[in-house]
């Protein structure tokens, strides 16, 4: 992992402000009355959208609100139901993603779209292949890696399977994809939601030098910073249509914020001070070995004292993970591990019998996982069965047949006071956006009431509208005396919700800092592995 | 068992192999594309009635042969439809084709020769006949290899050495060409496809057709290079057995071979020795003929570790973000 | 069927997947989907069957009505469409339960064999002196034997990764071959020819349906083989219904069935659901015994499962593994059964055209859905905004 | 009344002995130009039915192939008693059934004779579907035949398969053929339905012979079937139907001596039987006649002295 120590000539660059652009250049993209339906839901309304050549032009919106719908049109994986697409000044009608390709457009998408089992320089020529057979084409893409790796900073091993890969570098390979293909417009999707400060900064970096190639380049985020460090313009979508574009210059968080949601929203959570009261969390010389052998906890001593937050700090990949699910009762299956874990002063076997997430929960542990969609709901469960998933043996929900009548009262209860929407509880999660799937998750784990909750990337993917309330609900369970250990990727995140921050780094936690008084660079520097309570 | 028991039993296998083969890989192909595929069976069925039936109407086996082909295509042809363009169930498809060949194979069959859904005795050229490879004889005085060659290699219908070139050709397809990694990749993340601008669909067809040819030539094989017609319900459940060893082979074409091989292999022995005498204790033939079936039940519970399947495999491809 | 089969009723279990596909939803009302889809889709099926009837140079018409009235017209088609759906319901169900756990089991006419072994020996170690005490001991026979076949593979599969479906395919056989041997070498009163066992007592006989109503003084089906077990099949379905959707076990399981990692994120142990899953199907398609080996044929023959193990898993399939659709499908392969074994017995149409027209059914009803559902789609929307 | 004949779950077409009815009730027809109904089973809940249907229909006699239906022509022939049933290859006590059993076990014998005689190589092979009794006599009968003729020779015996695809699968059938061959085999007796298609054929493409069984299939590949062990299912049919209602209940044996098995020679092998062999025939089927030789029925105790 690369920190922030590479020399940053595109910070000089980045004040090719729009009004530098010469006029007499057409467009790169202009997008004229662009609708387009799901059934009955209508993702696009007679959108209109110009972006200039040579910027990097910022969208955002809520969850829903269109956005990926419009670039996903642009890049012809779905066709409008009405309105044209310029590119170059060129009307185009894209049928397909090859002729979007062919016009110069690549897309990052949100969720990758690479083959996991797939070396990097086999994602790369895939669907760009030179001819028939594969050596010429893996030859010839080996040297243009090479060179783009030093064009734009963007290493990685082309021999390396994608599956081995960080997220970080996994994104690097989407680019890499559409560079290859020689993309002159590239469009982003939420390129940072699941990175970490650090690799967010190079992708920047990246970024940056591109547009100072000449080339265009489209972002969606759901993080303001980002729009106001990086942007030249920002537009903002509503509910499927367009309903600003600024000079990114000339606006504020504030006001994006507001034309976003419709409202004025906090950006800063707004919390008392801890009372810390005795430790409910005792972890003592905690190790993992994971089933490859691979040792991902390497003696691991923490306490989390009842009425306190500790956030756990970290660049992904450093044991997190692991930790929180060696907590939670179901490390990976036939994982080796030692040392003691207390809760409430009792110890808790770590793993097999009487370890597994039931005899957690039953312990007083909540849990928040990381990856709600694959984890904490079942997808294709309505919501009031997702409301009891993992506490569906508590005696409340009837005895030898469940009280469904019961289950789902409570959980409109739950949603109502979760803001779960649509408030339909017979609503598989499926169909809820991601910022309300996990307000259903919160609303399980924390209405429980433990004594101690475990929350994995809270609010990953989720817009601010949401980000705003779900923090405010883990400070109310905390201002009720339970303790909470918070693990994630967002500094941010991490800063204004801790109490207390630890920095996890290759299994091991790097140091301890009162989250009051550090600040990113220092926390940054511990992330990168610099010494055990060093800076 | 000496040399030459051997070298029998081995020739036996490679006969039994070989529709098993033909079956794997061509199961192979469409599961790696991300179509399951459990119509093995009635594909091949029909291929071999359709084989049979052109081969005795124009006494040219390898007209039968092209109609065997377009027999399992035509059955590949519906389960495309089913689980490409309809992006229906693909589990259903396959048992659907079993059906649908098993009683369309009789019922055409009766309608056509009036014997019950049997076709007449293939004879002469409407039957695929041994080729023998050059050199077999005059090696022969070889030590060991050759014996084996001239008895276990040569001496076998064309077939079978399409069935066994068909491993490498599968592998450097699949491995070497545009063609295989769009294969494999759309059988893993369609998604990773489809944005890349190559179509899914006709990818997925493409794969469907390859495992209808190739079924075509194991039902081909059977009713004319194994027997001399076809008889009803012929697979006899190959097509099973071919899925299982796919399954067993974790759906590469080198360890396919292996895995066919193993299973014709203990076939062979079970024909070769139908009851074994433990002093006392006689294993009836009803055990074994099922000896291949247990053997496999304990290889894959001792040796053979979890088999991961191509990860979007039976699921339709929906576009999504 | 392949891990293809194994896991294909859980394409979640992909340990990372990106966002999961949402299910398009495009305003079809949900009446339309259950009744519309299925009937023109029967419908087609239909058509195409009379264009293959039409083919071997038969009248669809004619033999439309044979079916009809053979299976449906009278008691007696009845008393035969309710026995064959009361096999399918069995083993449909025992499809279905696996399948909610994400386990493709094939094996159902292995352990409907089996089930129907257990039969025979608690039938023949006691003299039964009336089938209501006979009827709950072969019924536990049935499915112990049926679940003792379900649970190697399950065991297996939860402990050894050992693939399911090849697991339960080879146990089709093995079973096959263990009665055989029992059969001929065991079960078979001296100097009979035929590879069965002796006939189960008298006092064992489980009241038909036919006599039932004859003992409340109607004629209905008379000599039928429908029998009491239907109702045992009913029940069954409920109780299935109810483990299901209103049990914690049933829960548990189809939280498995969708995605293991969240199984073990809410501490539910993959071990034991594949066990339990595999035991409860195994022991369902065994009970399927208790209607042909100890309701019809009173004595274990070979083969008495006749194939109704896979039948089973197109009817789940069709039923959308739920126990009312189990039981509507269930019904429609039991008048598909009789009314063409009516066809073949009473014509000269071969009996393959059943199996045809089964497959046509399945096909269409099961596979090609989508063919009536998308236009179906397209002109609910277009009325809609019209 | 009209004769009726029910096929067992073989179905009509199965080569073997519901094709043999069906050409005896065929040839019934041709002589007498009547009408007969016909059935073919499709399940095993279908038997019963079927049997009361063409009772009631007034059909007579009923004629059934199959020992299937001897369990329950037991329970249906009382409620009949005007009705005549004739059941092929079992026995049911009725006053009014005639039980029709062949001595499949006498011709084999007679197979087993021509097969000792014709083998160079003193082995010979026996492929049999599936591991049931009445498959036991064909082997027992056609092993001990082959021992008179060479007492140390050896008979090869394998058996398809377990489930319902041991009767049809060629494939399965010529592989074995070839492994018997393989072990010395030169004549081989198939007694597998459609499996044993594929034993003649793997039989004549190895240049060895085989042995036919049920009906004459000397036709197949002439010049290359030995013999056929024939089981005049088509006479006891053709008998019944001939007879109609004054079919004389009983069992009636259908041995030898009443030509109800035999070998076929006919122009398709009789380049294939010498002088001797045919010498030889006749004097076994004479000493099987008279009673001289005993030819052991499996079926009276499960067990074959010859093997
Ligand atoms: N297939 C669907 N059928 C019906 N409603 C849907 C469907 N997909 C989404 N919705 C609705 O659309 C709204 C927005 O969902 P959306 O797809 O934007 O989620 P999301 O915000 O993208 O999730 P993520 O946080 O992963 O980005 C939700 O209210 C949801 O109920
Ligand atoms: N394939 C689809 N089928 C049905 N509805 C869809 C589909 N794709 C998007 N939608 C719906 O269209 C609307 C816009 O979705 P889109 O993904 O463009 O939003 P977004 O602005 O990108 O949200 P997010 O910030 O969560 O990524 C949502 O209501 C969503 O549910
Ligand atoms: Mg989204
Ligand atoms: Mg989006």
């Amino acid at each position: 992992m690369a920190p922030q120590d590479l020399p940053g000539n595109a910070g000089a660059a980045a004040t090719s402000a729009p009004d530098l652009v010469r006029v007499d250049v057409p467009p790169a993209i202009e997008l004229i009355g662009i609708s387009k339906a799901f059934g009955p839901v209508q993702a696009n309304r007679d959108i209109n959208l110009t972006v200039q050549r040579g910027t990097i032009h910022g969208i955002v919106g809520e969850n829903g609100a269109g956005k990926s719908t419009l670039m996903s049109i642009l890049y012809g994986f779905y066709r409008p139901d009405a309105g044209e697409i310029r590119v170059g000044g060129q009307p185009l009608t894209i049928a397909d993603s090859q002729t979007a390709i062919r016009a110069g457009i690549g897309m990052v998408f949100q969720h990758f779209k690479l083959v996991r089992n797939f070396t990097v320089l086999e994602n790369v020529i895939l669907g760009a292949e030179d001819g028939p057979w594969l050596a010429r084409s893996l030859a010839r893409a080996r040297g243009e890696l090479t060179r783009l790796a030093r064009d734009y900073e963007l290493n990685v091993d082309p021999g390396e399977v994608v599956d081995e890969l960080s997220v970080g570098h996994q994104q690097r390979v989407e680019i890499l994809k559409a560079l290859y293909r020689q993309a002159d417009i590239l469009i982003l999707d939420e390129p940072t939601g699941v990175l970490t400060p650090p690799e967010a900064d190079h992708l920047f970096r990246i970024l940056r030098g591109l547009r100072d190639e000449g080339k265009t380049i489209i972002l969606i985020t759901h993080k303001l910073r980002e729009i106001m460090e990086i942007t030249d313009n920002v537009s903002v979508m509503r509910r499927g249509e367009m309903v600003a574009t600024l000079e990114t210059a000339r606006t504020s968080p504030a006001e994006l914020a507001e034309l976003m949601v419709g409202r004025k929203v906090l950006l800063r959570v707004d919390k008392a001070p801890a009372q810390p009261g005795p430790p409910v969390l005792e972890v003592r010389d905690l190790r993992l070995i994971d089933p490859d052998g691979v040792e991902r906890l390497r003696g691991i001593d923490l306490t989390v004292r009842a009425g306190e937050i500790v956030g756990i700090a970290g660049v992904s990949g450093n044991g997190q993970t692991e930790l929180l699910e060696l907590l939670g009762g179901f490390p990976e299956v036939a994982s080796k591990a030692s040392g003691q874990i207390h809760v409430g002063g009792r110890p808790l076997p770590l793993i097999g019998r009487g370890a597994d997430a039931a005899a957690r929960r039953a312990a007083g542990i909540g849990h928040v996982p990381e990856d709600r969609q694959a984890e904490g709901l079942i997808m294709d469960f309505a919501a009031w069965e997702n409301a009891i998933f993992g506490e569906h043996r508590d005696a409340r929900w009837g005895g030898l047949l469940m009280d469904n009548d019961t289950i789902r009262r409570d959980t409109a209860g739950k949603m109502e006071r979760f803001d779960v929407r649509p408030r339909d509880c017979n609503l598989p999660a499926k169909n809820f956006s991601g910022g309300n799937q996990q307000k259903l998750i919160c609303a399980r784990e924390i209405e429980r009431g433990p004594r101690l909750l475990l929350v994995g990337q809270p609010t990953r993917g989720v817009d601010i509208g949401a980000i705003e309330f779900i923090h405010r609900q883990i400070v109310a369970l905390r201002d009720t005396g339970a303790a909470i250990l918070l693990v994630s990727v967002e500094l941010d995140e991490i800063m204004s919700l801790s109490d207390r921050i630890v920095v996890m780094f290759d299994g091991r936690i790097m140091g301890e800092r009162d989250a009051g008084t550090t600040d990113a660079t220092e926390l940054g520097l511990m992330m990168a592995g610099a010494e055990r309570g060093a800076a | 068992m000496n040399y030459s028991i051997a070298l029998e039993v081995l020739d036996s296998a490679v006969r039994l192999m070989t529709p098993l083969l033909l079956a794997c890989l061509a199961g192979l192909y469409s599961e790696r594309s991300g179509v399951f595929d459990i119509g093995l069976e009635g594909k091949m069925l029909m291929a071999a009635f359709t084989s049979a039936s052109v081969a005795y109407v124009t006494g040219n086996v390898w007209l039968g042969l092209a109609a065997g082909i377009g027999g399992a295509m035509a059955m590949a042809l519906v389960h495309g439809l089913a689980s490409i363009t309809f992006r229906g169930n693909q589990l259903i498809s396959g048992v659907a084709i079993n059906f649908l060949a098993s009683g369309l194979t009789v019922l055409l069959g009766q309608k056509w020769f009036g014997l019950g859904g049997r076709s007449p005795a293939l004879e002469g050229g409407a039957r695929f006949s041994p080729v023998t490879l050059p050199g077999a004889d005059a090696l022969a005085g070889v030590p060991i290899f050759g014996p084996l060659y001239r008895e276990v290699i040569s001496g076998h219908t064309p077939l079978v050495y399409v069935a066994f070139l068909a491993v490498p050709l599968t592998w450097w397809l699949l491995y070497r060409t545009r063609f295989g990694l769009r294969l494999r990749a759309v059988g893993e993340n369609p998604a990773s496809v489809d944005t890349a601008g190559v179509s899914v669909v006709r990818l997925r067809y493409g794969a469907v057709a390859i495992a209808g040819l190739l079924c075509g030539l194991a039902g081909a094989y059977l009713a004319t290079g194994l027997s001399a017609g076809f008889v009803k319900e012929m697979t006899a459940g190959r097509g099973f057995i071919a899925l299982a060893a796919l399954i067993f082979a974790k759906w590469r074409p080198w360890p396919a071979l292996g895995a066919t091989f193993l299973f014709a292999l203990l076939e062979a022995l079970a024909n070769r020795y139908p009851e074994i005498s433990l002093g006392p204790l006689t294993i009836p033939s009803m055990f074994m003929n099922t000896l291949p079936y247990i053997l496999t039940v304990i290889i894959l519970a001792g040796f053979v570790g979890r088999a991961i399947p191509p990860r979007a495999g039976g699921q339709p491809y929906v576009k999504e973000r | 069927m392949t891990d293809s089969v194994q896991r294909a009723a859980s394409p979640q279990l992909d340990p990372a997947p990106p966002a999961p596909p949402r299910a398009v939803r495009q305003g079809l009302p949900p009446w339309a989907d259950a009744v519309l889809v299925p009937v023109i889709s029967l419908l087609l099926a239909f058509a195409i069957s009379a264009v293959v009837i039409l083919l071997i140079g038969e009248s669809p018409w004619a033999a439309l009505k044979v079916m009809v009235t053979g299976a449906l017209g009278s008691s007696y088609g009845w008393g035969f469409t309710l026995y064959y759906a009361t096999n399918f319901i069995f083993t449909g169900l025992a499809v279905s339960v696996a399948y909610h756990a994400g386990l493709f089991n094939i094996g159902g006419e292995g352990q409907a064999a089996m089930g129907g072994l257990g039969v025979a020996l608690v039938l023949l170690a006691v003299p039964w002196p009336h089938w209501a005490l006979a009827l709950p001991a072969a019924m536990v026979g049935a499915s112990a034997f049926g679940a003792l076949w379900a649970l190697i593979p399950a065991w297996l599969q939860a402990r050894r990764g050992s693939h399911i479906v090849i697991t339960t395919i080879m146990f089709n056989f093995i079973a096959a071959a263990l009665l055989n041997y029992v059969l001929v070498n065991i079960l078979r009163p001296v100097g009979s020819m035929d590879p069965a066992s002796a006939r189960f007592p008298q006092a064992a006989h489980l009241p038909k349906l036919g006599e039932i109503a004859a003992s409340l003084g109607f004629a209905w089906g008379k000599n039928t083989p429908a029998n009491v077990t239907l109702f045992i099949a009913l029940g069954a379905c409920v109780l299935v219904w109810l483990l299901i959707w209103r049990t914690r076990l049933g829960y548990e399981i189809r939280a498995f069935g969708r995605s293991e990692k969240a199984a073990l994120y809410a501490g539910i142990s993959p071990t034991r659901i594949t066990v339990v899953a595999m035991l409860i199907s195994g022991g369902l398609a065994g009970l399927m015994a208790i209607n042909n080996v100890m309701g019809e044929s009173e004595r274990l023959v070979l083969n008495a499962v006749e194939g109704a193990g896979f039948i089973g898993i197109a009817v789940a399939l069709m039923g959308r593994n739920h126990p009312f659709g189990i039981l509507l499908a269930a019904l429609l392969f039991g008048f598909l059964y009789q009314g063409g074994g009516e066809l073949a017995l009473w014509t000269t149409i071969p009996r393959e055209l059943i199996t045809v027209i089964q497959a046509l059914v399945i096909l269409f009803t099961g596979a090609l859905d989508n063919l009536v559902r998308m236009p179906l789609e397209r002109l609910w929307l277009n009325r809609g905004r019209g | 009344a009209d004769p009726a004949l029910i096929y067992d779950l073989g179905g009509k077409f199965d080569k073997s002995f519901n094709e043999a009815a069906f050409h005896g009730a065929e040839k019934w027809k041709a002589e007498t130009g009547g009408t007969y109904k016909e059935l073919e089973m499709q399940s095993e809940a279908q038997r019963e039915q079927a049997l009361r249907r063409l009772a009631e229909t007034g059909a007579n006699p009923i004629v059934m192939t199959g020992f299937a239906f001897g369990d329950v022509l037991n329970k249906v022939a009382p409620d009949y008693k005007d009705t005549k049933f004739v059941i092929v290859d079992t026995v049911v006590d009725q006053p009014n059934v005639q039980s029709v059993v062949f001595t499949e076990e006498q011709g084999s014998y007679l197979a087993g004779v021509l097969a000792a005689m014709a083998s160079k190589t003193g082995t010979v092979g026996f492929v049999g579907g599936m591991d049931i009794p009445l498959i036991h006599k064909f082997e027992c009968g056609y092993a001990e035949g082959f021992k008179s003729v060479k007492p140390d020779g050896k008979v090869l015996v394998n058996y398809t398969g377990t489930t319902p695809a041991a009767w049809n699968d060629p494939v399965k059938g010529g592989e074995l053929a070839k492994a018997q061959k393989s072990q010395g085999a030169d004549v081989i007796y198939a007694a597998a339905g459609g499996t044993g298609i594929g034993v003649l054929q793997a039989a004549a493409d190895e240049g060895i012979l085989s042995v036919g069984v049920d009906s004459n299939q000397n036709h197949l590949h002439p010049g290359k079937v030995l013999t056929s062990m024939i089981k005049r299912v088509d006479n006891s049919v053709y008998e019944a139907f001939k007879a109609g209602a004054d079919v004389k209940p009983g069992t009636r044996v259908m041995d030898l001596a009443s030509d109800g098995v035999g070998v076929a020679i006919d122009d398709n092998n009789k380049a294939l039987i010498t002088p001797e062999m045919t010498k030889a025939v006749e004097e076994a089927t004479a000493k099987i006649k008279s009673g001289e030789v005993k030819v052991h029925d499996y079926m009276s105790d499960n067990t074959c002295p010859a093997s």
